[in-house]
């Protein structure tokens, strides 16, 4: 088992423990904590992968920009303690049941396709440094590059306008 | 002169109609129903003289329908049926004063175009569309300018216009099949499919739904004595004169040459349900108190009669059937004003509120008379003529049909002479009965004077459609 | 040909004259135009009677195609032969007669313009009937006569009791006519033919007959005719068909339309001998309508109703006759009968016009010494219906029973009954209405009057022809047998060898008459007895008199169980069917509303659902093959 | 230089994508805080990236990158609007307990 493999074995194990570490923690801080640890791990595959652009803005969007986005949601409701109600049991069973279901059924489908496992491709070429990445973003998806612009000024202020403390005397 | 002309004309006359104003209206409406009627007859001519009377256009590409029209001797039978009838219609409202007169007026134009446009049809697409187009005015009629109590009607109309839509959809999914097997919805395409028999039959339950439903035949009746009750006197002419023969001129044309298998297969079945509604008719006809309910269950047992005798698949059984239609048509439109004549005068439609008018004014007397003796089927009226070909139709496929089907001239004398005695006869009434205006009096003259015409020399209209019935039947009995 | 033309249309020229300007020319104008064209045409038959009677040729008018039937076609065709110009000449002729007296008789009537115009359009239907070449004229005529009838038994609209009779005929009549149809379509359907010479010549022709198709198709046919000619089962219209004015009842339901049904059969006669079955079946059903007839009329106190019966049970010894072949007699019977009870009736009528609308015999009596010509008459024809020599009636009738015996005793047996009956109750009428007392009201016996002469006119004419008209068929020397000779396929015609046994059976038919004439007068006369009360009616008699309570299980059998079948189908089933329909919207809508349960609006259950989906739809896409 | 996926094997990245795919499925059914709902579709979209880039890798080719980018643009956004709305929520109802949500019911 090479290297490569157990760091990815490693970094897999701790993805998927902290996935479900979020789900059932109780208290939503420590969900969230546990998710910051999910990103990084994930982080940690693009990193795998060679991609260190990507890993770098995953940690600065996901890490950063959203969970703590999260803590202070979380922190403006005052959600940190261990108060809520948990769902019927008979609904939990269902996701536990509808869980295993989807698994099966999409990793049956990955095996049923055969995947050809083999040499993968090695070009040598360069297709995901900065540089390349930038040309492609700005040439040939500079409209949807603009559009994403449009989209997260929206957000903003859907975002703001949502949030904004409705007038109430009248 | 182009078929499709006819068409054009009544469309642009129910929008002349609809433009022309209340008062304007009826004229503009006489004006336009003579108009198409002049034009069948100039079409009648053509047809006679040899031409080929027939439009074809390429209306959509894809899925591949086309703008067909065709007449053949039967078509224009039919549309002569149509467009003799439809100006003795208008010319019948003349006594009435309806409110909003112009919509009035221009849906029975429009009405009318629909019913010529399905009997010219030859493109099943284009059939559908024009079947289920007929079906919008007279929804419209029934429901707004109908009689009785709102929500009753608005059931009873409601009811109609559902199960009929209901019943034309399994005709949709046909034709759609037809057209996935045959590539166009033409009806020369359609005819030459070889379909197997368990396609067949489907195809022929689809179609036997949609025209059971409309023709009425039993069990499928179940709207039919209401809105004939409830709709207005120009609306039940127009739904029993013209619109019943739809269903029935469908079956000849459409149902039986595209699933001819399936017919023969089970034609004792379907001659059995058409005779079940000759005697059920009947006998529910017995005692209705209602005239209208009384008159639409007369219908509904002769169209029984009618429709049986389509089923036999033999030109003695389609001729009878489509001579019966076009003199049904008009004996039930002369019956159905003379209802409305009577409401006119008594406000009411119930028998026992009437009786005694024959003293007050034996002019009406007799040609309500006549029109009973013609709906008994008595001999030297036309539906004798189709009633005799029916029966003997019948009486070659099985004795016992024949007997069954004829306990109609018994059970229709009946009840026919029961509601007379009951209207008519009796100690004088004390409401007063003003005699018959002209304009009535025409209607009626018009209606019987055609009775008896075709009931002595029915030649003319055998001729004219004993060819396409011929042609019909080789398409029926070109597979075995 | 035009002149064939002529004679049918005349009496519908005067219908369509007397319907449309009748009421502005005056009453007795349009008597005279009623009975004018009525003459018209008997002069005409007349005419052709003795072209034909020279010729002996059939005349045969074609005029165009009427109905179209795939192996054979219909068309408007009358034909002039022997039997129908003789039933022409009775017919227009006695029509002529009953036309006259209707127009003194009907005179005090508001609407006697629309009585001649329909009596002519009878006139003009019957005569249709007769010279139609082809059995669907025929039924023209046939379902016309009926209308007419129904027309004429309710001419007076305004009773009910009129009109349902009136619709009864109509009604029971149309069920022979469906006998009729069926009948036609049998013929048509075997020898392509409704067309009586061809008919003829392809059975003659024929050399595989269906015998059983052809038995089914004359059974049907007689049907027809028991329909029309009021045999048993449906013979009870015919009583109650004397609603209608008395002329009527002389013209229409004694002489002429009810004979129809033996014009038919006498007209089909190679049919009917091909059916040995069917003509027993029509001689048993004959015989014993006459006998059931004769009792029923034993009864009776109305005086048109006792004629009606008497009618219903001489029309049961001319089906005996056809029944057993013998064609020509019938027709003779036909004939004689048409004479006198034309006369019996029209006698009544000038009874019932002197007392002003009284039929009940029990009132009346005593009209001898006022009515002198009616009862003359009346007593002429009484002897010739009861069988006495030299009347007619003896002839036809003596010729029936002799037929009988040669063929079947019992038959014969039963008819002696039916006319010694007949000899009794026809006395017991002549004995209640003309002698003793008068028993009516006072102020009835002061208007006693007898009729106007143009009304006893053809009350003479009418003896005269019942008294002689035996002459026509002698029993050694018969000029109708001669005359319809060509007619028949059988030469049944043989003149009877008349030995000791055809003598005896004679003077046994006379002293049956005579001892019902005894009977009647020493029980009316000598014993002075009444017919009793509705109520006091009792025991056998009772029964007789409520006429076997046929009517009644009829209308229990038929009328009622059909009316309450309408009405279970009114009530149960059309709102059963109505509901099946309104309960797939019901369905549809129920579907509707429980399936918007299942958009509780949770969210988790949402979520539930779309996991759920996408598992189907993914497992369907990638993994169902 | 060699393809690093002859190390791993691509079918270990489906599999863990996937199985993070349905841990996020699971906490959207299994939870019924609106917060943690949030995060369980933060786990999904993110194990949805985590196969881009594995592809990515596999063909050599910046175009799943790219599309990691636009996605996690739009991911941004719908955390930033859903969270306000949740805010919003919160506020108006006291509770974000999605059972609490019932307003879709028609």
């Amino acid at each position: 088992m090479s290297t490569i493999l157990i760091i990815f074995c490693v970094l897999a194990a701790i993805t998927l423990s902290t996935a479900f570490l979020t789900i059932f923690s109780r208290n939503p801080i420590h969900s969230a904590l546990y998710l910051v640890i999910c990103f990084f791990s994930i982080a940690g595959h693009y990193l795998l992968l060679n991609s260190q652009f990507l890993a770098i803005m995953h940690l600065i969007v996901y890490s950063g920009a959203i969970m703590i986005l999260f803590l202070f949601t979380i922190m403006l409701m005052n959600l940190n303690k261990e108060n809520e109600v948990h769902k019927p049991r008979i609904t939990r069973l269902g996701a536990i049941v509808s869980f295993c279901l989807i698994c099966i059924v999409l990793i049956l489908v990955f095996i049923n396709s055969k995947p050809i496992i083999g040499e993968y491709v090695h070009t040598g070429e360069d297709y995901q440094s900065i540089k390349v990445l930038g040309h492609v973003l700005l040439n040939e998806y500079m409209v949807p590059f603009e559009f994403a612009s449009i989209l997260l000024l929206v957000a903003m202020i859907g975002a703001v306008l949502l949030s904004k403390k409705e007038k109430t005397g009248k | 002169m182009n078929v499709s002309l006819l068409l054009i004309i009544l469309l642009v006359g129910a929008f002349a109609t609809y433009l022309a104003g209340d008062k304007l209206a009826s004229k503009v409406a006489l004006f336009f129903g003579l108009s198409a009627l002049g034009c069948s007859i100039e079409l009648l001519n053509q047809f006679n003289a040899g031409e080929n009377i027939s439009y074809l256009s390429q209306w959509i590409n894809q899925p591949n329908i086309a703008f067909a029209l065709k007449a053949d001797g039967l078509s224009i039978a039919m549309l002569l049926l149509t467009t003799a009838l439809t100006p003795i219609i208008i010319f019948s409202s003349f006594g009435n004063d309806y409110k909003n007169a112009k919509a009035f007026y221009s849906l029975i134009l429009f009405m009318a175009f629909a019913m010529a446009g399905t009997f010219l049809a030859s493109d099943g697409l284009l059939y559908y569309i024009f079947w289920e187009l007929s079906l919008i005015p007279i929804y419209f009629i029934a429901l707004l300018w109908g009689n009785g109590d709102t929500e009753e009607r608005k059931k009873a109309v409601v009811k109609f216009f559902i199960y009929t839509l209901a019943g034309s959809l399994f005709m949709l999914i046909a034709f759609v099949y037809l057209y996935q097997q045959a590539g166009s919805f033409l009806l020369e395409d359609l005819y030459k499919l070889d379909l197997s028999a368990t396609e067949q039959l489907w195809i022929f339950l689809a179609f036997f739904l949609a025209y059971a439903i409309k023709i009425p035949i039993i069990p499928f009746h179940s709207w039919q004595a209401k809105v004939y009750q409830k709709a207005p006197a120009a609306g039940t002419m127009l739904l029993s004169g013209i619109m019943l023969k739809m269903g029935l001129y469908s079956v000849i044309r459409w149902q039986l040459p595209i699933s001819p298998l399936a017919a023969k297969e089970y034609m004792n079945i379907f001659i059995g349900l058409g005779i079940a509604g000759v005697i059920y008719g009947s006998i529910v006809a017995l005692r209705q108190k209602d005239l209208k309910k009384l008159l639409a269950y007369s219908s509904l047992a002769h169209v029984g009669l009618i429709a049986a005798g389509t089923y036999t698949l033999t030109i003695d059984g389609l001729r009878g059937a489509v001579l019966q239609m076009i003199a049904h048509g008009f004996v039930v439109v002369g019956l159905f004003f003379i209802a409305e004549i009577i409401f006119r005068r008594y406000e009411t439609r119930t028998i026992s509120e009437m009786g005694g008018i024959r003293s007050q004014s034996p002019k009406f007397a007799s040609m309500f008379l006549l029109l009973v003796l013609a709906s008994v089927g008595l001999p030297t009226t036309f539906n004798f003529v189709g009633e005799f070909t029916v029966l003997y139709s019948l009486s070659q496929i099985n004795l016992w049909f024949a007997l069954l089907g004829g306990t109609t001239i018994i059970l229709g004398a009946y009840y026919m002479l029961k509601m007379y005695q009951h209207v008519m006869l009796g100690e004088t009434n004390s409401k007063v009965f003003a005699d018959v205006t002209a304009k009535e009096a025409i209607t009626l003259v018009l209606i019987i004077g055609v009775i008896f015409f075709f009931g002595m020399y029915p030649k003319p209209i055998t001729d004219l459609i004993t060819p396409s019935l011929e042609n019909i039947l080789t398409h029926i009995n070109r597979v075995n | 040909m035009n002149l064939a033309l002529l004679l049918l249309l005349a009496p519908f020229l005067g219908f369509l004259f007397n319907i449309f300007f009748g009421k502005n020319i005056g009453k007795t104008a349009s008597g005279i135009i009623g009975t004018g064209t009525v003459v018209l045409s008997f002069a005409l038959s007349i005419f052709f009677f003795l072209q034909i009677n020279q010729s002996h040729q059939a005349i045969s008018i074609q005029l165009f195609d009427w109905i179209q039937i795939s192996n054979f076609k219909v068309d408007f065709g009358f034909l002039l032969d022997q039997l129908s110009i003789l039933w022409l000449l009775f017919v227009t002729g006695i029509g002529s007669l009953i036309h006259l007296y209707s127009i003194s008789y009907m005179h005090d009537d508001e609407n006697m313009h629309k009585f001649f115009a329909y009596l002519n359009l009878f006139i003009f239907f019957m005569i249709a009937l007769v010279i139609g070449s082809n059995l669907v004229v025929l039924f023209i005529g046939w379902e016309g006569v009926g209308l007419c009838s129904y027309l004429l038994i309710g001419f007076w609209h305004k009773n009910q009791d009129f009109n349902d009779a009136a619709k009864k005929a109509f009604i029971m009549n149309r069920i022979g006519d469906l006998g009729l149809l069926i009948g036609m379509f049998i013929l048509g359907s075997l020898f392509s033919t409704l067309d009586y010479a061809t008919l003829k010549t392809a059975i003659a022709g024929a050399t595989d007959l269906n015998i059983y198709w052809i038995s089914a198709a004359a059974f049907a046919l007689f049907i027809g005719a028991c329909g029309k000619s009021a045999q048993i089962p449906l013979y009870t219209w015919l009583p109650d068909a004397m609603a209608g004015p008395t002329p009527v009842s002389a013209l229409i339901h004694a002489a002429t339309m009810v004979t129809a049904g033996i014009f038919m059969i006498t007209r089909l006669n190679f049919l009917f001998d091909l059916a040995p079955d069917v003509q027993n079946i029509i001689a048993i059903v004959g015989s014993i309508t006459a006998l059931v007839a004769a009792t029923i009329a034993l009864v009776q106190t109305d005086i048109k109703k006792v004629l009606a019966y008497s009618t219903v049970s001489q029309l049961g010894l001319m089906f005996l006759a056809l029944g057993l072949g013998a064609y020509e007699v019938a027709v003779f019977h036909v004939i004689t009968h048409a004479f006198f009870k034309a006369c019996l009736f029209l006698g009544s009528g000038s009874v019932i016009h002197a007392l002003h609308g009284e039929q009940d015999m029990r009132n009346m009596g005593g009209l001898k010494k006022v009515m002198g010509i009616t009862f003359i008459t009346f007593l002429i024809s009484s002897l010739a219906i009861s069988g006495i020599p030299p009347f007619s009636g003896f002839f036809s009738k003596d010729e029936i029973l002799l037929v009988a015996f040669e063929h079947n005793k019992v038959l014969w047996f039963i008819a002696s009954l039916a006319s010694l009956m007949t000899a009794f109750y026809m006395f017991r009428l002549l004995y209640l209405t003309f002698f003793k007392e008068f028993r009516g009201t006072a102020e009835q016996k002061s208007h006693l009057h007898e009729s106007p002469s143009l009304i006893t006119f053809p009350l003479i004419v009418l003896a005269i022809l019942a008294t002689i008209g035996g002459l026509i068929s002698l029993p050694t020397n018969s000029w109708l047998n001669a005359y319809l000779a060509p007619l028949f396929t059988k030469t049944a015609t043989e003149a009877h060898h008349f030995g000791t046994t055809e003598y005896a059976l004679m003077a046994v038919a006379v002293i049956g008459g005579i001892v019902g004439i005894a009977i009647a007068y020493a029980k009316y006369i000598k014993q002075n007895q009444l017919p009793a009360e509705d109520a006091a009616i009792s025991g056998f008699a009772k029964v007789l008199y409520n006429k076997y309570y046929v009517d009644e299980i009829y209308d229990y059998l038929f009328v009622k169980s059909t009316n309450s079948l309408s009405r279970f189908f009114r009530d149960q089933v059309e709102t059963t069917l109505s509901s099946l329909v309104f309960g797939l919207g019901k369905v549809t809508n129920e579907i509707a509303f429980q399936g918007k349960k299942l958009q509780s609006g949770s969210i988790g259950f949402y979520l539930f659902a779309f996991v759920l989906g996408l598992c189907a739809i993914v497992t369907y896409l990638f993994l169902a093959q | 230089m060699n393809n690093i996926l002859n190390e791993i094997g691509i079918e270990n990245y489906i599999f863990l994508s996937t199985i993070l795919f349905c841990i996020g499925i699971f906490g959207v059914l299994y939870r019924r805080n609106a917060i943690i709902v949030f995060m369980s579709i933060e786990i999904m979209l993110n194990a949805v990236n985590l196969l881009f880039v594995a592809f990515s890798t596999y063909h050599q080719d910046a175009q799943g990158q790219i599309f990691v980018f636009f996605s996690m643009a739009v991911a941004a956004a719908e955390v930033a609007v859903g969270l306000a709305i949740l805010v919003s929520i919160f506020r108006n109802l006291g509770s974000i307990d999605i059972n609490n949500l019932k307003n879709l019911k028609g």
